[in-house]
């Protein structure tokens, strides 16, 4: 989960991280409040949950007061792919001597933790260490080793820093530190750590991605506001609905309704509807063992998108059982009607009982199941695949 | 043979008193997996489907030599369980629950590898040696014993490239799911090496999906071994996705797209599978 | 720094361990009111930084209520080991159905953190461990291991709690390694961790030693009102001016006053007396590096003691300087002058210095010079010890 | 020879910019001690008795290829100060300041043995190789180069045993003081084995006190050793002193008295000296 920039510096003030001064504005007057308190030249800063910023021209700086309100009505206008900006960081502009880097993120690869620092700051990163991989410092850890004050002060000799500055380095790198493993981050990046001209060491920008699976171990972060969000940026309708039920789902360019079972399946179905020529009109993620109720909404979700021609059904019940699946499909015909050809193959935990499932629905109301082609485990996946296509073309 | 787990595994269930737990009890005994035990902490004593349950994995240990664990548990004790089963000296733990922090499960893979454990998951189905035992939730209507192993990030592909194997008569001799949390306890070349390890399995079927470094750090693996290994790769045509983060592509190196990963593995001597049914005609090919 | 009772029953209330009620009472009257409130039967808890309260009759039990204010004077009267009982720890008197004994200490020989429990509570846990040893189950730990909690579930199996208990005690026990490592303690136990009828397990004793020289990562003791303490008993008027002025000092029943200079040649030169057949007055360390002002204490602190005869003064100059050392003796003989006979021996570090200094001083007053006998490095440390048995003959 | 320290090891002082570090280099330094550099975080570039200083020890390693570093730092850094050395590659460290708190000299002691280092203290006057080096606070003057390698705990007693053999005209190989604080990096054990397989050391003879059971653990160390070791005990007369409490005297067994210990370490084969001067008198007995 992607944090604000304003959020993450909430967070690093309480690990002693030094921040430049400023506040939050929601509107141009705000801005202009602020912006006389803390005095010129200020930074307008987007808050959005996107990278580019900068280069979207979602941050401004400025040294005329009288400016500030339009400018900040101008960010206020902006989206930045997708976002709209809602809320401004209003910061004391910095004397910018030198822009460093501070990363610490988790090396999955190697299960390990990287704390990164470098001597090229305010620039994308990954350049650097495409471009110049000697300008990239690390501290390689163990889930559980501490990171010593003494690591960090070495990280501040490698990037340059001279030795008056080592310590105040260290104290913000140990801070970062800390807040990474007391917040279960996935990343925390400081870019830039900026050198001002009277040598003080402040947190530019602050960057930080927490691990969604670990937000039970932290409640204060509810009581600060932070709360498991949303980080995509503009959703077509669909998506939006999607989003309402909790059902992961992107729109796509074709007419096949994906409707996947298992989350591995999600991403290579997709990619065979596409080998035997046709063109998926969705991704969707079932989620493990969905109820019938969201499975029966991830069919209306395909059935009302006018796009769709055919609908391609999978499931190999494992922990997502094939009874409750026939149900959310039964639920489905019974609320909704089914208006589209599907195709559909089941197999797996409790198919027979999912065959019966069907099978009785199928007594009582055989209208309902006209437009299904439903198969079991006798015809390969594939095959299942091929039809689906065809359905679509014969429909389009 | 197979790996990891076969008829005389001792297999005890974690969480065995939860609704999972002792669904899938039933199921993996009904398949014939050998199951002595189960733990529920305050629940000792009790018996699940006939199985005795204690209140500790060490207990099991002790007094039914568990070496094999397959854990139910919510997501927020499912981490310490897999320690406690490493710590108990049981030698293959499965996580099947999602979910599980990414510091969690780096304390799991760090235990393991010390205490010389192999942990698959987590959010994984698990792992099934067809004939002989079923730990997890793999739903075993597409399995037969036979003569191919195989190696998926995702439990619905383990599945549907079982149901080839088998309706192409190969059958399989050990098919393991790795799991789809970001951190998991085994990776493709740990499995892999096992496999090339085992007499009875004469080819791999690794299948893995755009995302993570997993299938390019088999790459040394895959150049080494003496089978032949048959790979799929998910998600070639799916639309970008996101991205951890920038120091997260830095130390992880270049976050390998489907396609760079096909390439990758093609030149280290894997053969690129398409679809499932591309399967059985690339073993054909190699005369397996 | 041992803890009060109540002081580590505080510190384990915020580590969720579940106490008996009850109150703090420094008076009878007080005793009267908690008893009142909380029911009876209660029991009045001596608070002393000593073991042994029970056989010294510092703990009652009682069910009347009106017997509570007699008894709670009674107690107020008593000294145990030395220390006199200023407050009562009065509480809800438990249905004691088992004593269990829960313990964490460092195992210094092993370089471990140790945790221990036993179904035998309620007593001595030495005795258990040598009459019992079977009843002894313990879990090592390396210094930054954590704590699980499946290892605190097989202690409370090991110790033969029933499976319905042994969550409840493994939060008990997580919840004491939590305070253990938070404070830096060196010993906390809860012996007895009473199970009651009704099935709960309560700590009905507390007891904790914190590690002092850990105690500047620990501020908010300091605001409990935990701040370091003397733990000894009753002290001998020499004993209370020591102590006011931070020297470790014991009155012995011999007539050589020791001044020794070194932590180890304290103790040794101790037995060095006694194997001279000389019997020492007193124990004492002068700490590393004392200040002139320090040493010239320590000297009226032997000067003014009518028992003593000679004095017996060894300086090795480690981090302690023969320079300094020098200062305090002058400084001692200026100030308030030696009414005994002294022999003593400098040499180490800056003992070129030293001598300069005792030279310069004796030139200028040599009368305040004359009952002391000074010797370097020439002679052996055991001569200048008989020379001190001889004087103290001498004298007596 | 000696043990740990000779004239080529190649010392670092961690905090050389406070009082003592600055002033015990320049005493080490008098006396032959090889000090390459100095640390002080903040002040590397600086110089202290012309030794150059650095911000960490791993500079130190780097540049002028330390492998021995003193400590005089206040307690509070100390002990982070000794994992700073032997994470550098350090092999012996010195932890002269007192007041450690115990679990910071756990953690150091935890790493040194994992990482091949010895650390000598916290409290210690630290050690001397006379006639080539000296490293800690020891005053040189009752010192000289000979064949009987000393340990203690104490300082003081060290310099006194020192003292009496130098006296006695046997002189010393290397003389270890092992520190005052609860929980030390090394014990008895450890430099006697060092000890034993030191050429130019002849016999040893071991200082230890009333508490703890350091002594006692040195037992089945000296039952193996090859050459004899003459051992002090202070604290037979001392008053009855305090324990660390119930729990402490169970897992670290019988602490014992001054008078069980020499039992323990004559029945090992130690020949007990009541004073300094039984020590050269032993000796020849042994014809040493």
């Amino acid at each position: 989960m992607r944090l604000y920039e304003y959020e993450a510096k909430k967070l690093f003030g309480k690990y002693g991280i030094p921040l430049p001064i400023g506040g939050l504005a929601k509107s141009a007057k705000e801005a202009e409040k602020i912006s006389g308190e803390i005095g010129m030249p200020v930074v307008l800063k987007s808050q959005v949950l996107t990278g580019g910023r900068g280069k979207a021209g979602g941050i401004k700086i400025e040294d005329r007061a009288e400016a500030i309100p339009g400018l900040a009505e101008e960010l206020f206008k902006l989206k930045i792919k997708g976002f709209p900006v809602q809320t401004l960081l209003v910061e004391k502009a910095l004397e910018i001597k030198k822009e460093l880097y501070l990363g610490i993120t988790i090396n999955r690869a190697e299960y390990k933790i990287t704390i990164i620092a470098s001597d090229s700051g305010g620039v994308d990163i990954e350049t650097v260490a495409a471009e110049h991989p000697e300008k990239i410092h690390r501290v390689e850890l163990e889930i559980d080793d501490p990171f010593y004050s003494f690591q960090a002060i070495r990280l501040a000799g490698e990037i340059g820093l001279p030795s008056e500055k080592v310590r105040d380095f260290a104290k913000i790198a140990l801070g970062l530190f800390e807040f990474f493993k007391s917040y279960d981050a996935k990343l925390a990046e400081i870019n830039p750590l900026v050198l001002t001209g009277s040598g003080d060491l402040i947190a530019a920008d602050a960057r930080v991605s927490l691990d969604d699976d670990a937000l039970f171990r932290h409640a204060d972060l509810k009581d600060m506001g932070i709360e498991k969000r949303h980080e995509e940026g503009e959703l077509t309708p669909r998506e939006t609905q999607a989003r309402e039920w909790g059902i992961p789902y992107l729109d796509l360019d074709g007419d096949i309704g994906m409707f996947p079972g298992g989350a591995g399946f999600g991403i290579m179905g997709n990619d065979f509807i596409r080998y035997f020529g046709g063109q998926p009109a969705n991704f969707m993620d079932s989620g493990g063992g969905p109820t019938p109720e969201r499975l029966s909404r991830m069919l209306v979700l395909l059935d009302e998108n006018p796009q769709v021609k055919a609908i391609f059904g999978a499931r190999f019940g494992g922990i997502s059982r094939c009874d409750d699946f026939a149900k959310g499909v039964v639920k489905f015909l019974r609320e909704h009607g089914l208006s589209k050809p599907m195709v559909m193959r089941m197999t797996g935990n409790m198919w027979q009982e999912g065959v019966r499932i069907f099978e009785e629905a199928r007594k009582e109301s055989p209208e309902l199941f006209e437009k299904i082609e439903f198969h079991g485990i006798e015809k390969p996946i594939e095959e299942i695949a091929k039809r689906a296509v065809e359905l679509a073309r014969e429909a389009g | 043979m197979a790996i990891l787990l076969t008829k005389r595994s001792k297999v005890i269930v974690q969480g065995i008193t939860g609704g999972g737990g002792s669904f899938h009890t039933k199921r993996m005994m009904e398949y014939g997996t050998n199951i002595v035990a189960g733990t529920s902490p305050g629940k000792g004593g009790q018996t699940v489907e006939n199985v005795p349950v204690r209140n500790t994995a060490v207990e099991c240990v002790e007094e039914f030599g568990a070496d094999f664990s397959v854990i139910f548990l919510p997501a927020q004790f499912a981490g310490e369980a897999a320690l406690e089963a490493i710590y108990a000296g049981i030698k293959t733990v499965v996580v099947v629950p999602e979910h599980i922090p990414i510091a969690d499960m780096m304390k799991v893979r760090k235990a393991a590898r010390e205490r010389g454990a192999v942990v698959i998951g987590s959010n994984t189905a698990g792992l099934i040696t067809p004939g002989e035992a079923n730990a997890g939730i793999i739903p075993d209507i597409a399995f037969a014993p036979g003569r191919i192993g195989t190696v998926s990030r995702s439990g619905s592909l383990t599945y549907y490239v079982a149901d080839m194997l088998t309706r192409a008569g190969y059958g399989e001799t050990t098919c393991v799911g790795l799991g789809g949390d970001p951190v998991l306890g085994s990776t493709f070349d740990e499995i892999l090496r096992l496999f090339d390890k085992d007499d009875s399995t004469k080819a791999i079927v690794m299948v893995g999906e755009i995302g993570g470094v997993y299938e390019e750090r088999a790459v040394p693996t895959i150049e080494k071994l003496s089978k032949p290994v048959i790979f799929m790769i998910g998600g070639v045509f799916a639309p970008p996705g996101k991205r951890m983060g920038h120091a997260g592509a830095i130390v992880e190196g270049n976050l390998g797209t489907a396609n760079t990963k096909i390439a990758a593995l093609e030149k280290a001597g894997g053969y690129h599978a398409r679809t499932f049914m591309d399967i059985p005609e690339i073993l054909q090919r190699l005369s397996i």
